[in-house]
């Protein structure tokens, strides 16, 4: 059970939490204007390092604040979380 | 008094008796025994016999480390695979023997060890092949499996609790003690967890001292000041089994003093972790070292020094350490006679005792109990017999390092100690004492104190006087006769050093291939005594030092934990949390028959009523909504408040259609996709204010949408000034429907309710009921309708007078079945039957509700790119089956033809239509839009059925009912 | 390849066992070979198996980054079962399932392959609904489900006594799939191992691909490793969870992430379950092993993860729903727990796919992919050896995200 | 041994929230704002909690209810909500000595004086569903969305 410091509750356990995916890059402004490929690869590709990645978590149990959370899958180290995208 | 239970000494209490049975013999021990130590001071010699060569075997340790003998518990606390060395002893047990048939002194399966040449490691791959194997399982199932099932649960409780600390210490010995009162005294929120009966460690075997005392008044002090601070938790037979991430360790406290409670389970979040886990001592491989009277020397000190038993009469002691001729002497102390200390080191030397340095035990001889050892110089040379019962053990010894492993730390070889030793730490902790490789007891105070100190910054406190004991060892991983015989590295599972030759022969000699070959530290010890002793045999048949060959991983539990203290309170009715509306308790006492529909919200299914069948009820509701007036409990349905200048567009961010055109009191139903363009949810939303919107959501989905419109705010739009509310538990709807629902609702309002001045979709505020209510003219069901939403407290009151103002018009409460036969007739999308998380809007037939022209929406872009590549879908069609008295059953596939092939559609829901007066479905066809007309089959596996494909819509196509 | 029996058994214990030949050998890396396959799990050694009986394929090297077999063909439960819901999925594990039947003759290798059929205990009436689903569209392709009433439930499982009609979610119903089996998976890695040393095929373990090559035309041209570069025109990818840990060398990019999937095991009893339980309602499934150990999975943890652990409360879920059915285990211990990671698509459906890259093949999306081994490693197989893929395993190529034109499983898409 | 533990609930109170830029708000009806996260204020019977980046809680007694619905409703800004939720939370009590035994049991969160004082509140995990829990008197406040009161109730029970 990860142990989430949430940057306005504290640190909080993981079931307190729901997970929300890959932190995909900003959602384009205008997606009509981004090719096909381009789009697919935004879609459904996340990053998938063996080291930090960037995810999403919502506070859900608690203040209710979506969170980034850049967490390394080789160890579960907690390197950054940060309100928003 | 039991026969070999020494005249004094021992932590027992000698004044009270405690009796039990071992295989219906009586017998006797005392308060602070074991099981094992009560078995060995009534002369048990034999307990078990072996798992695949039936071979008799006693008690070989004093603690987690047993790595031979097991027994079960009969009567009401019946449970199998105990270790004796560590339950306590109580008043009533009654013990069996296991795996021996007709008994463990006489077992009949033995005859296993005279083919036993037949069976070496892996055998099982090799043979019983032809003609296959299910001829062979179930015999050798049969032979498996020392424990018999429980039948049924267990008399009381489990729980869990939390708990956080600044440190936990695990383990009371000497270094686990020390840096407890260090760190208790030190003012820190302290935890400490020890798996032992008391405190104490390896001080409660052996004769040490500290600060020129009998150490144990040390322990009883330190114990006395923890027990005093209200900074410090401390538990006994507590062992922690798992490390996790981010510092929580699990620990199970197996006696806690509670009534009705078994165990007790404890999730520790510790922000450092001291491992005091002592060492564990190896056992030497040579033949025959599993005969009854083969002990671990350390086992053989405990029973002399802490239980006051002796283990037998005449001893040899068999060491490749120094830690055995201590052992030797408290033998000799304790009246045993010491025929021998037999040291493989050839440059050992004890003045005082009866050494032969340089030599090994060649085998042991004895049948069923050990009458002698055959010894001989390690170099080879002349062998001679020595008479004994009692053969003391020691391979040297293993800092315990399961705990560090598990939290991810590293290990490194160390050849000083010959043993694996804590490397470098992945979590906060720190490792202390033998659990260091730190043997001598000065160690252990210094290191326990040490550690504290430098955790939280303190100068190094004054520590309590004590000698180190030298420890010098050199590697015997086995003696050269074992070879060829019966020399055991793992006796629970019966593998022996020649399996370990043979796996790595025939290429498994990858350490964790050997293991999983040879399954050698697999049992339920988990090869604590025996497991290094495989790496180090390993080595030598590579030509390998042992670090290079490295461990097989530590895994959770350290020491088996039961499940019921894992799961604690969670099992039963409270496994998983359930929701009721206001009128739960009211639709059970009607005699409805409850369903657990979506976020886990309990309602009705349909209200039988005497002597009616399922489709009766069902017809009946479903019938009254179409020609008369019924309600239905809608408390569940998903509803939030959306505020704010931006809210409009955060809804059309959201959600396909289009709400800017909205007036204010108005509604439009509309789809939620996901961005992958498949629909997620649907509802209807509706414009309070300019800025202010009521949106719904789908019971089942109520939280997610809650969740989506967030992330949609506090990721991507974060500078929209819009807030959501959620609103699902404080406004809950009781439902009017049917054609008579006008006249009913006005009996209880004195609003308008005239199509003109609240027409379909429209929304008003009011008193119903003299309750505060608004009221919304949606349609579920395709009839008139109007949701009557009010505060949840209110519901109550609603309901009843909503019965009562409709008594004259007969009306009747329904359920999600009838529900769902209306919807049906209707074609209205259902989350779970048409919505099953690949259908976008269009496939559904659904287009208008994709407001385009509107700009962007999250789905879009994919909905788009999907369709852009002209790739046939699957339709929303209705389904009219030929024979208007059968039914399709849900989920049956349309194949081409009916025949048995890959499908091209399927039922997604059938019912009885009560205005058609006959089965009618909906389905998924592939290119269902153009096949309107067709004759298509549903493929079922003993026939099929033709259908006929018409427009998902039976009852009022073009919606008057509901509108007018 | 010293043939496997009752007789060599014991002829070989005349010589105390000291004549067994080794089952694989260890040889000198060569600078090139026709195909590399990366990764000697499940996958990568039933796909060199296929390639050298089927296609005549010998001059094959499977690397190892580790030791072989000690991927998640080391750290599954063994659960064996085509119980799928689409048209797409449900032949291949049907045929997954048909050739796990026959491995043991196959490979001369007991697999100690047990029939014993599944039986899922229903709890809601949704499960109830998609279970029907499967059941007919299943019948379609070969694969059966048989309904089946709570008392005969009651009496296939014994010790399932909980579920009661006051229990927390009342069994409502049972589907029986007698196709699904257990086995040894050890002996399942192993005895592919044996079987492709035997036909020539190199197997190198502790041989970690640190990158894959390509040439000036963008096409493969090999694999870098600590032990040299060993060149080849055809690399196939079966390293569950590092399969973009890899690609990306190449500058593939895949619609993948490396989640953790935990399972345990219980002190061994006496025989008590015969079959495999699956409890879908509640995110639990067991069988009972030869030993007589309990072997237990759950779900997977939230978020990536290449850690092989045990996120403490999925694991108290796990152990919480099957205590509800079985409440007499609740004495039973847990002896072991381990954790194997894996990759899974954005549709969750398995890609054994072209990419992209020419000459690079991958195998990849397996969740639950010890079922698939056979089948899988039969597709990659055909698809490295013809270029084309196999018609089982055509709809899992990756053009179909292109499209997205997912294949939908389990009704969902992975989280976003 | 057997845990000293009295439980009340479940109950309704008067429970506002407070949604946006506090500044739109300045109404004397409410306690002081809270000046850390996770920390309440009291005044007359009220309890005023900060428990989320732009959320706040005010929970009255029942009888306050049409009082402060007069006042806070009317509030209309284009920056801030303000919401009657009243119906959706169920209050319980926990009371006696064991109560702390109780509350770690039901929730993984610290609540250790050092760590969570007199006047901290949290929303929290409370067997396995979102609960709001404050500290009353010697014992624990413990809220939760009041379809889940039955499920609570039965857990809280099991706790003997």
């Amino acid at each position: 059970m990860l142990l989430i410091e949430c940057p306005f509750c504290g640190p909080r356990a993981e079931i307190e939490f729901s997970y929300g995916g890959p932190a995909a890059t900003r959602r384009p402004d205008d997606p009509a204007q981004v090719s096909d490929a381009d789009w697919v690869d935004w879609l459904t590709v996340p990053e998938n390092r063996a080291g930090p990645v960037p995810e999403r978590w919502c506070h859900a149990k608690g203040c209710g604040a979506w969170l980034t959370v850049l967490r390394d899958t080789r160890t579960h180290d907690i390197l950054d979380v940060r309100h928003g995208a | 008094m039991a026969p070999e239970r020494m005249a004094q000494g021992g932590r027992i209490d000698r004044d009270r008796v405690l009796r039990f049975r071992f295989d219906g013999r009586g017998m006797t021990g005392h308060p602070g025994d074991t099981l094992a130590s009560a078995l060995l001071a009534n002369g048990v010699r034999i307990v078990t016999r072996s798992f695949k060569y039936h071979r008799p075997r006693g008690i070989m340790g004093a603690g987690v480390e047993e790595p031979a003998a097991l027994a079960a518990l009969a009567g009401a606390q019946g449970q199998g695979n105990v270790v004796p060395t560590t339950l306590p002893l109580r008043d009533g047990l009654e013990v069996r023997s296991i795996h021996g048939w007709p008994s463990v002194r006489c077992d009949l399966g033995a005859v296993a060890g005279l083919v036993s040449r037949l069976i070496p490691a892996g055998f099982y791959y090799k043979t019983f092949m032809w003609p296959d194997w299910h001829l062979f399982e179930p015999a050798i199932r049969k032979a498996a499996g020392l424990a018999p099932v429980p039948d049924t649960p267990p008399q009381g409780r489990y729980e869990v609790r939390n708990a956080q600390c600044d440190l936990l210490i695990v383990g009371a010995g000497p270094a686990g003690l020390m840096a407890a009162v260090v760190a208790a005294r030190a003012g820190a929120r302290v935890m400490l967890a020890d798996e032992g009966l008391e405190a104490g460690g390896s001080l409660l075997a052996r004769p040490a001292r500290i600060d020129g005392a009998a150490a144990m008044n040390w322990v009883a002090a330190a114990v006395a000041e923890l027990a005093a601070l209200p900074n410090v938790t401390h538990l006994q037979h507590a062992t922690a089994w798992g490390w996790r991430e981010h510092g929580l360790v699990m620990v199970q406290e197996r006696a806690p003093d509670h009534r009705g409670l078994i165990e007790r389970g404890w999730r520790v979040r510790a922000r450092h972790v001291i491992c005091a886990t002592g060492a564990i001592e190896r056992m030497l491989v040579f033949p025959g070292n599993d005969r009854p009277g083969v002990m671990l020397a350390s086992a053989v000190q405990a029973y002399i020094n802490r239980w006051g038993v002796r283990p037998g009469r005449r001893a040899v002691v068999f060491t490749n350490n120094d830690s055995g001729h201590d052992v030797a002497r408290e033998l000799r102390a304790g009246g045993v006679e010491l025929a021998a200390v037999i040291d493989s080191r050839a440059g050992a030397s004890a003045d005082d005792l009866p050494l032969l340095a340089g030599q090994v035990v060649q085998r042991s001889l004895g049948w069923r109990g050990l009458r002698g050892v055959e010894v001989a110089p390690l170099s080879g040379g002349k062998t001679q017999r020595i008479a004994c019962d009692l053969l003391a053990v020691s391979g040297g010894w293993n800092p315990a390092v399961h705990l560090h492993s598990q939290s991810r730390g590293t290990l490194r070889w160390d050849d000083t100690i010959a043993a694996f030793r804590p490397d470098r730490t992945a979590q906060p902790s720190a490792s202390v004492g033998a659990a260091d490789g730190r043997f001598g007891l000065h160690q252990a105070l210094q290191s326990g104190a040490g550690a504290v100190a430098a955790h939280l910054g303190l100068a190094m406190p004054d520590i309590p006087q004590a000698e180190d004991a030298p420890y010098r060892i050199e590697p015997l991983w086995s003696v050269p006769s074992a070879t060829g015989s019966k020399a055991f590295v793992d006796l629970m599972n019966d593998v022996t050093l020649d399996d370990i030759a043979l796996a790595n022969r025939e290429g498994y000699g990858a350490v964790e291939h050997a293991k999983r070959y040879t399954t050698a530290g697999m049992a339920l010890d988990q090869g604590k005594t025996g497991n290094v002793n495989v790496i180090g045999i390993l080595a030598g048949l590579q030509d390998a030092a042992p670090g290079q060959i490295g461990t097989t991983t530590f895994r959770a539990p350290y020491t088996p934990v039961s499940f019921g203290t894992i799961a604690g309170g969670r099992a039963g009715p409270a496994l998983l949390p359930y929701r009721h509306t206001p009128l739960t308790d009211w639709h059970i006492a009607q005699g409805a028959v409850i369903y657990e529909a979506g976020a886990r919200w309990r309602r009705p299914g349909y209200y039988s009523q005497p002597g009616e069948s399922f489709q009766q009820t069902i017809d009946r509701e479903a019938r009254t909504v179409r020609q008369g007036v019924a309600i239905y409990d809608g408390a569940p349905l998903g509803l939030y408040a959306i505020e704010g200048p931006d809210a409009l567009r955060l809804i059309e961010h959201a959600c396909t259609a289009r709400y800017g055109t909205l007036a204010p009191g108005m509604g439009r139903y509309g789809l939620m996709l996901t961005e992958d363009g498949l629909i997620f949810d649907d509802g209807v939303t509706f414009r309070l204010a300019e800025d202010r919107f009521l949106l719904s959501a789908s019971t089942g989905n109520a939280d997610a949408v809650g969740l989506h419109l967030e992330k949609i705010l506090q990721i991507d739009r974060p500078d929209w000034r819009v807030r959501v509310v959620n609103l699902t538990q404080q406004w809950m709807n009781a439902t009017l429907c049917g054609p008579r629902a006008r006249q009913v609702l006005a009996r209880l309002t004195d609003m308008d309710l005239s199509t003109d001045a609240f027409p379909f979709m429209g929304l008003r505020a009011g008193q119903v009921a003299g309750l505060r209510s608004r009221v919304a003219r949606v349609s579920f069901t395709g009839e008139l309708s109007y949701e009557i939403n009010v505060r949840q407290r209110d519901l109550p009151t609603l309901w009843d007078a909503l019965l009562q103002a409709g008594a004259q018009d007969g009306i009747i409460p329904i359920g999600s079945e009838a529900n769902h036969v209306l919807r049906v007739e209707k074609g209205f999308l259902s989350l779970g039957h048409e919505v099953d998380g690949t259908v976008d809007p269009y496939d559904l037939g659904m287009g208008w509700a994709m407001a385009a022209k509107k700009g962007d929406f999250i789905g879009l872009r994919s909905v788009r790119l999907r369709r852009a590549s002209g790739l046939a879908r699957r339709e929303l069609v209705g389904l009219l089956p030929e024979d208007p008295e059968v039914s399709l059953p849900e989920g049956a596939p349309i194949t081409p033809g009916g025949r048995r092939e890959a499908s091209e559609g399927l039922v997604t829901a059938c019912v009885r239509s009560v205005v058609l007066d006959r089965w009618v479905g909906l389905g998924l066809l592939l290119g269902g839009h153009a096949r309107r007309g067709e004759r298509v089959q549903v493929r079922l596996p003993d026939r099929t059925i033709a259908a006929k494909v018409v427009a998902p819509v039976f009852h009022d196509a073009d919606g008057t009912r509901m509108r007018e | 390849m010293a043939r496997f029996s009752f007789l060599e058994l014991a002829r070989q214990a005349l010589s105390g066992h000291q004549g067994w030949p080794r089952h694989w050998r260890s040889r000198e890396l060569q600078p090139r070979y026709d195909i590399l396959i990366i990764g000697a799990g499940g996958h990568g050694l039933a796909a060199a198996w296929h390639l050298a009986r089927d296609h005549g394929a010998r001059n094959i090297a499977v690397l190892e980054a580790g030791w072989l077999g000690g991927g998640n063909v080391a750290r599954n439960t063994v659960t064996i079962r085509s119980n799928y819901m689409r048209d797409d999925s449900i032949p291949f594990y049907v045929r997954s399932v048909a050739l796990f039947d026959r491995l043991t003759r196959d490979l001369n290798y007991n697999t100690m392959h047990s029939r014993r059929g599944m039986v899922d205990v229903l709890q809601t009436w949704g499960m109830v609904r998609d279970r029907r689903r499967r059941r007919l569209t299943m019948d379609l392709h070969g694969a059966t489900y048989r309904p089946m009433s709570v008392p005969e439930l009651r009496r296939m499982v014994p010790p399932l006594t909980g579920g009661g009609p006051d229990a927390r979610l009342p069994i409502l119903g049972a589907e029986f799939h007698p196709d699904a089996a257990v086995n040894r998976h050890d002996a399942v890695a192993w005895g592919y191992a044996r079987a492709i040393d035997a036909m020539g095929v190199e197997i190198h373990q502790n041989t970690p691909v640190r990158a894959i090559l390509r040439g000036a035309d963008g096409a493969v041209t090999g694999v870098d490793t600590p032990r040299g570069v060993v060149r080849a025109d055809k690399v196939a990818l079966a390293v569950s969870g590092h399969t973009t840990t890899l690609t990306e060398t190449a500058g593939l990019r895949l619609p993948l992430r490396t989640i953790n999937l935990s399972a345990f095991v219980s002190e061994p009893l006496q025989p008590c379950l015969d079959v495999i339980v699956n409890c879908p309602d509640l995110g639990v499934y067991l069988s009972q092993s030869d030993k007589g150990e309990l072997v237990i999975g759950g779900a997977t943890d939230l978020g990536q993860s290449f850690r092989r652990d045990v996120k403490q409360h999925v694991f108290e879920e796990t152990v919480a729903a099957m205590l509800d059915l079985f409440p007499a285990f609740r004495q039973v211990k847990m002896l072991r727990q381990w954790g194997g990671h894996l990759d899974i698509a954005h549709d969750a459906s398995p890609i054994v796919s072209a990419t992209d890259v020419p000459g690079l093949f991958v195998s990849a999306g397996w969740w639950g992919g010890y079922k698939a081994i056979p089948a899988g490693g039969m597709c990659l197989a055909h698809l490295v050896a013809t270029g084309t893929p196999h018609p089982l395993a055509a709809p899992f190529g990756l053009g179909r995200f292109r499209h997205l034109d997912y294949v939908l499983e389990a009704g969902t898409t992975t989280a976003r | 041994m057997a845990y000293d533990l009295t439980i009340t609930g479940p109950a309704r109170r008067t429970v506002f929230e407070i949604k946006g830029d506090p500044s739109a708000l300045g109404s004397d009806l409410l306690p002081p704002w809270p000046d850390r996260p996770c920390r309440l204020t009291r005044q007359d019977d009220r309890a005023f909690l900060w428990l989320g980046a732009h959320r706040w809680l005010l929970i009255a007694p029942p009888d306050h209810e049409d009082g402060l619905d007069a006042a806070l409703s009317a509030v209309h800004h284009p920056d801030a909500s303000v919401v009657l939720l009243s119906d959706s939370l169920a209050f319980f009590t926990l009371s006696g000595r064991d109560a702390d035994v109780a509350m770690s049991i039901a929730c993984p969160l610290d609540l250790h004086p050092g760590a969570f004082g007199p006047d901290a509140c949290a929303q929290t995990d409370g067997f396995g569903v979102r609960a709001l829990v404050l500290r009353q008197g010697d014992g624990w406040l413990l809220a939760v969305e009041q379809a889940y009161a039955p499920y609570i109730a039965a857990q809280l029970a099991q706790i003997v």
